[in-house]
């Protein structure tokens, strides 16, 4: 048998609410599937598996918060032995009753169970009001109060969810937040993270200057014959360019942790996401190193509508190995990031635009990209920086081998 | 479809990339990109939702005809069937 | 809310006991009005030592000793304030004071309506109530719930130095009946205050701490019991906010609903017995003005429906405890 | 106990007329009262002290403005003696906010605070713990004031009795406790209440200076009242006054007085403190016909231009209904 754990999604995470389980016991998991939604101070991220197996128990009910490494479900491993199911009348039981004015008595209500049926849930005045005035069915909603009741919060949650994510036909309201997210408290986040590595990581900066006409010309030729949803943007090629490079210079693709540098073998770039009203995350593309061109395009495009839904992976949100920042449609020329910790380095593009540039003797406009590395000195060097930086020009340069 | 039922879902279709910007208010002129904040991908879906909506397929060399609200009608209106 | 003292002020060490007494001993220096009468408030020096050493700074006419009489020296402090005195008297416990029910009740809260307005009784009677101190059953009662229930009186409950220091003086200058209930249990509580402590609001209710999760709503002696409770479901990551009642009768709905109106949920911690009582009323009132703002039914931790006994284990399970607070307020939260 | 010329009562032509004056009015305007109440203008409980007249009349002789009283809910006399205007009184009845008590107490809560009347207390025992507080404000205050509390013979069996005649007499308080012992506790005689039937007994049990007196000669009261009150300004303390009295009527309106007889109440009759003040007073030439003729007629205008003021007085708005429980914040 296997314990499901409350994640550390973040060097500052300690604890985790529990806002819903995708999964029931019984039902069968395997690595990599999303098994429940976790809401942190970055929002609520949907937390993956790591065990092929079937869920035997839920151990943490809805709404709960519980310190980071706490077993949230139990999973019984494939070919495991079968649990005795609970009879009916043992899990309808009431918990033994302890003498009853001195002994802490357990919250008494349900951990988990079978989806509640349609009618007959219990749902809290509060709840109900406010789901008659935002339009929601009830039924649509999943409960965290006690015994599952649907309290206030969970409509709210809905009716962000809502807000997030409008169905086609409707006008969003103005001022729209996704789902569970707490911009003050990411920005709490971001600032201790920023302060840290500000204090932490001595920085040290490359600039470059690249040539993006290659980059730029393959692009329209591509899209032009591509139906939209196919269509390529400048930012996936990036996170290809970096991927392939730092797999090339590993001294900038993993974590300074207690004193030392430990490279990683795997590459994944993390994407700085700015959200709409503020605030910002930096999930990652796994293994973009790997991945084909039009399978990041895809993956990029799926991350960035998810973060604004207010959505993402828990492992998405830890293990970037590496990050690139662009402000390409904000019309800066350059950034200088600052690197998140515990990676080592941070890439960052400004906007292409069209500038004199020279080519043998001849001064021509062309498309420019300027990029910024910001590394951390402990793990690698200025002229490894310059290396890497080149690297990704040059690769930009070649789009087609991309 | 007329004019106004066009307008009607471009601007819902804005409001799904840009669902805190209140459109009602904003002038027809403006730089969409600009007054809405959007990148690329943003932009991006903002596309693919036209086409699926609308069957109009703007390719990436006229995205810029679609830079204001204005220019979004017209440029979408001449390519409508039935409109 | 409480006048809070300079920052500046110097502060002193004292018990509840002797913020008492201080509160009494400003009163008589103040006002040649007010006296103290009560049973063994002179050279006994009061049945919890409040009034020791009055006597002797104040002498037998305003340090009063009264033979066993509630209902003819409560009668007497209500004629008293009629005829312009500002007395205040203590009945020794609220077991005790049934016996002067029908002064305070029939006499002390009618008459300035039945005269229509034209006299005011401006007396204060204190009195000791609550168990803890194995007292048994006729001593130990709270009951100063029922006495929230009558119109023309107002009850006050100090939970806390700064009030057992600052109502007394307030309550003196109102010009109507005011009954003040010290926990016996916190005579002994000892705690830091403000040199120049004094008199503080009795109309609002405080909010001792604050929290978004639930509301636990209680007064006196309670209320330490409710902060350690709240402490602890920071432990499950409850954030409670703990209301202390401090005025009985009249009732700060403002306060309580307001909280109530945040948190949405709400647990009464009385050590009143539940059937008729305040936390009834609390309830009650929740339910007419907050209903709609409700994420849970309303939960009460009183004392068991029992006389108090006399044995300390079974005085300790009728009386409400840390974690039976703790425990309404998880199921009231669902964590 | 040594009396004085000066505690004793001038029996004036002028006296007299006003002993009599006084008397009368009560009587008239309970008659009146009685009427009303059939007619359902005055409602709730009327206990009428019609007999008992010479027991308040004689009493408030001996006391000054600036003494207090407090009586009991069968205090219409009381009120009236004490110069209460009848206007009020009657108002009250009627549950009028010209009333003395705003219309808030009825015929039972009679309050004045111009002629420190306070009520009306309508808990048998419960007016004497606060006679005694009055009357410790006085003391405790240096004032040469005594305070009145009216209380019937079935007070003498409650608690407050007894823990107020020692209170009072324990701190020397100048307190008058006068009793007027009517023999009946609603329809429980005496007798069948009390092992000691000699009331005053109780008292100098506590030590109380005490005194029996013929409650329905309103001279014998007087001249008693007029000692007690001399011995509490002397500094003596309490002093108990037991008023041997007999009311003519039932208790209240609704009250078929199965408990007693009706040769009982008729053998009373003959000695209503009116009627034997009457004719005393005629027997020594100081009250004639005429005086009484015209008083009657007096009498018979203040009654009727009671009612007239009563009738055309002005129920309290129902937005009013919860004023008067505690004292206004502006008016603090």
């Amino acid at each position: 048998m296997a314990e499901f754990r409350m994640p550390s999604l973040g060097a500052d995470m300690e604890a985790g609410t529990l806002v819903e389980w995708l999964k029931q016991p019984g039902e069968a998991v395997k690595h990599g599937d999303v098994i429940a939604v976790v809401e942190t101070q970055k929002g609520a991220i949907e937390i993956e598996v790591f065990e092929n197996g079937v869920i035997e128990k839920l151990l943490v009910p809805i709404g709960q918060t519980v310190p980071v490494g706490t077993a949230l479900a139990l999973i019984r491993s494939a070919g495991a032995p079968i649990a005795p199911a609970p009879t009916r009348a043992a899990a309808a039981a009431p918990p033994p009753v302890a003498p009853a004015p001195v002994a802490a008595a357990a919250p008494p209500r349900a951990l988990a169970g079978p989806p509640a049926p349609p009618v007959g849930f219990k749902s809290s005045p509060a709840a109900r009001k406010f789901a008659e005035e935002k339009g929601i069915d009830l039924g649509t909603v999943q409960g965290s109060g006690p015994d599952g009741a649907i309290v206030f919060v969970d409509v709210e949650n809905a009716w962000r969810q809502l807000q997030a994510a409008p169905p086609a036909k409707a006008l969003p309201a103005a001022k729209a937040q996704p789902k569970g997210i707490d911009l003050a408290a990411m920005r709490n986040a971001i600032a201790a993270a920023m302060a840290r590595s500000k204090r932490e990581i001595p920085h040290y900066y490359v600039l470059h200057t690249v040539d993006l006409g290659p980059a730029t010309d393959w692009l329209s030729l591509t899209n032009a014959t591509r139906p939209p949803e196919r269509r390529l943007v400048l930012g996936a090629l990036l996170v290809k360019a970096v991927a392939l490079a730092v797999r090339a210079l590993p001294e900038f693709n993993g974590f300074f942790r207690d004193g030392r540098f430990a490279p990683s073998e795997r590459v994944h770039v993390g994407n700085a996401v700015a959200l709409r009203g503020g605030g910002l995350v930096a999930p990652a593309i796994h293994d973009a190193d790997r991945l084909g061109l039009d399978e990041v395009m895809a993956r990029l495009r799926d991350l960035v509508n998810r973060v604004r839904a207010g959505r993402y992976r828990s492992s998405e949100l830890t293990d970037p190995t590496v990050t690139l920042t662009s402000l390409g449609d904000r019309g800066v020329d350059a950034l200088l990031p600052i690197i998140n910790p515990p990676q080592v380095a941070i890439i960052a593009a400004g906007t292409p635009a069209r500038r004199p540039w020279l080519i043998g003797d001849e001064v021509i406009l062309r498309p420019l990209l300027q990029l910024a590395l910001a590394a951390d000195h402990r793990a690698s060097d200025g002229h490894r920086g310059a290396l890497l930086i080149a690297d990704i020009a040059r690769r930009l340069t070649e789009p087609k081998g991309l | 479809m007329t004019h106004d039922e066009l307008k009607r879902v471009l601007l819902e279709e804005i409001g799904n990339i840009a669902p805190e910007v209140d459109i009602a208010t904003m002038h027809e002129d403006a730089d969409l990109r600009e007054a809405l904040d959007i990148d690329s991908i943003s932009f991006l879906n903002l596309i693919i939702a036209l086409r699926s909506r609308l069957g109009v397929d703007v390719p990436e060399i006229d995205y810029p005809k679609l830079r204001s609200l204005h220019g979004a009608l017209e440029y979408l209106g001449a390519r409508i069937r039935n409109y | 809310m409480n006048a809070a003292p300079p920052a500046s002020a110097q502060r002193v060490t004292l018990t509840y006991r002797d913020a008492v007494k201080a509160a009494i001993r400003e009163a008589l220096q103040r006002d040649q009005r007010v006296f103290l009468m009560g049973e063994d408030v002179g050279r006994y020096g009061g049945c919890y030592a409040v009034s020791k050493g009055l006597l002797d700074e104040f002498g037998p006419e305003r340090i009063r000793d009264t033979p066993l009489s509630e209902s003819g020296f409560v009668g007497a402090g209500i004629g008293a304030a009629l005829g312009g005195m500002r007395p205040i008297v203590e009945v020794m416990t609220v077991n005790f004071s049934m016996l002067c029910l029908d002064q305070i009740l029939n006499s002390a809260a009618t008459i300035r309506h039945m005269s229509g307005g034209q006299f005011s009784i401006p007396l204060v009677i204190r009195m000791a109530t609550g168990a803890g101190r194995q007292l048994a059953a006729q001593h130990s009662h709270s009951l100063e719930g029922w006495y929230a229930h009558i119109p023309g009186i107002r009850v006050l409950a100090p939970a806390t130095l700064e009030d057992a220091r600052g109502m007394l003086a307030t309550s003196i200058a109102d010009p109507d009946p005011v009954l003040i209930f010290e926990n016996v249990l916190l005579y002994n509580m000892s705690g830091e205050l403000a040199a120049n402590a004094g008199a503080v609001d009795i109309e609002k209710a405080a909010v001792r701490r604050a929290g978004h999760d639930i509301s636990l709503i209680t007064y006196g002696g309670s209320l330490w019991k409710t902060l350690k409770a709240a402490e602890e479901l920071v432990g499950v990551g409850i954030e409670a906010e703990v209301v202390d009642l401090r005025t009985l009768r009249p009732l700060d709905d403002a306060t309580i609903m307001l909280s109530l109106r945040k948190t949405r949920r709400a647990v009464i911690v009385d050590e009143g017995w539940k059937t008729g009582s305040l936390s009834a009323e609390i309830m009650a009132r929740i339910m007419e003005q907050c209903f709609w703002s409700l994420d849970a039914p309303i939960g009460r931790v009183c004392t068991a429906e029992v006389p108090i006994p006399y044995p300390k284990h079974l005085e300790d399970a009728a009386l409400p405890q840390l974690p039976t607070i703790v425990a309404a307020a998880r199921a009231a939260v669902g964590r | 106990m040594t009396v004085t010329r000066e505690d004793k009562p001038h029996l004036t032509r002028q006296h007299v007329l006003q002993l009599l004056r006084e008397m009368l009015r009560i009587r008239r305007f309970e008659e009146r009262s009685a009427e009303l109440y059939q007619q359902e203008k005055i409602r709730g409980f009327l206990h009428l002290y019609i007999g008992e007249e010479a027991v308040a009349v004689g009493v408030m002789q001996a006391l000054g403005p600036e003494d207090a009283i407090v009586a009991t809910y069968r205090e219409h006399g009381q009120a009236l003696a004490r110069g209460v205007s009848m206007n009020a009184v009657m108002a009250e009845m009627y549950g009028k906010q010209e009333g003395s008590s705003r219309g808030r107490g009825g015929s039972m809560h009679i309050f004045d605070a111009a002629t420190r009347f306070y009520g009306g207390n309508a808990i048998v025992g419960g007016g004497l713990p606060i006679a005694v507080g009055l009357a410790l404000a006085d003391q405790m205050q240096r004032r040469a004031r005594v305070t009145a509390c009216f209380f019937g013979e079935g007070a003498v069996a409650e608690g407050e009795f007894h823990e107020s005649l020692n209170l009072a007499a324990l701190w020397r308080l100048p307190v008058l406790f006068v009793c007027e012992n009517n023999l009946y506790a609603m329809g429980t005689a005496l007798a069948i209440s009390e092992s000691e039937t000699d009331i005053h007994l109780k008292a100098q049990s506590y030590r109380l200076a005490s005194e029996a007196v013929d409650g329905m000669d309103v001279v014998a009261v007087e001249a008693a009242a007029r000692r007690a009150v001399a011995a509490i300004h002397a500094g003596s303390g309490p002093f108990f006054l037991e008023c041997r009295t007999y009311r003519f009527r039932a208790h209240s309106m609704f009250d078929a007085q199965l408990y007693r007889s009706k040769g009982e109440v008729e053998a009373w009759k003959q000695r209503c403190p009116i009627a034997r003040f009457t004719a005393w007073g005629k027997s020594s030439s100081l009250i004639h016909d005429d005086d009484i003729a015209a008083m009657e007629r007096d009498i018979a205008a203040e009654v009727q231009s009671s009612v007239y003021f009563a009738e055309a007085g002005t129920w309290e708005p129902i937005e009013d209904l919860c004023r008067d429980v505690t004292t206004p914040r502006e008016a603090r």
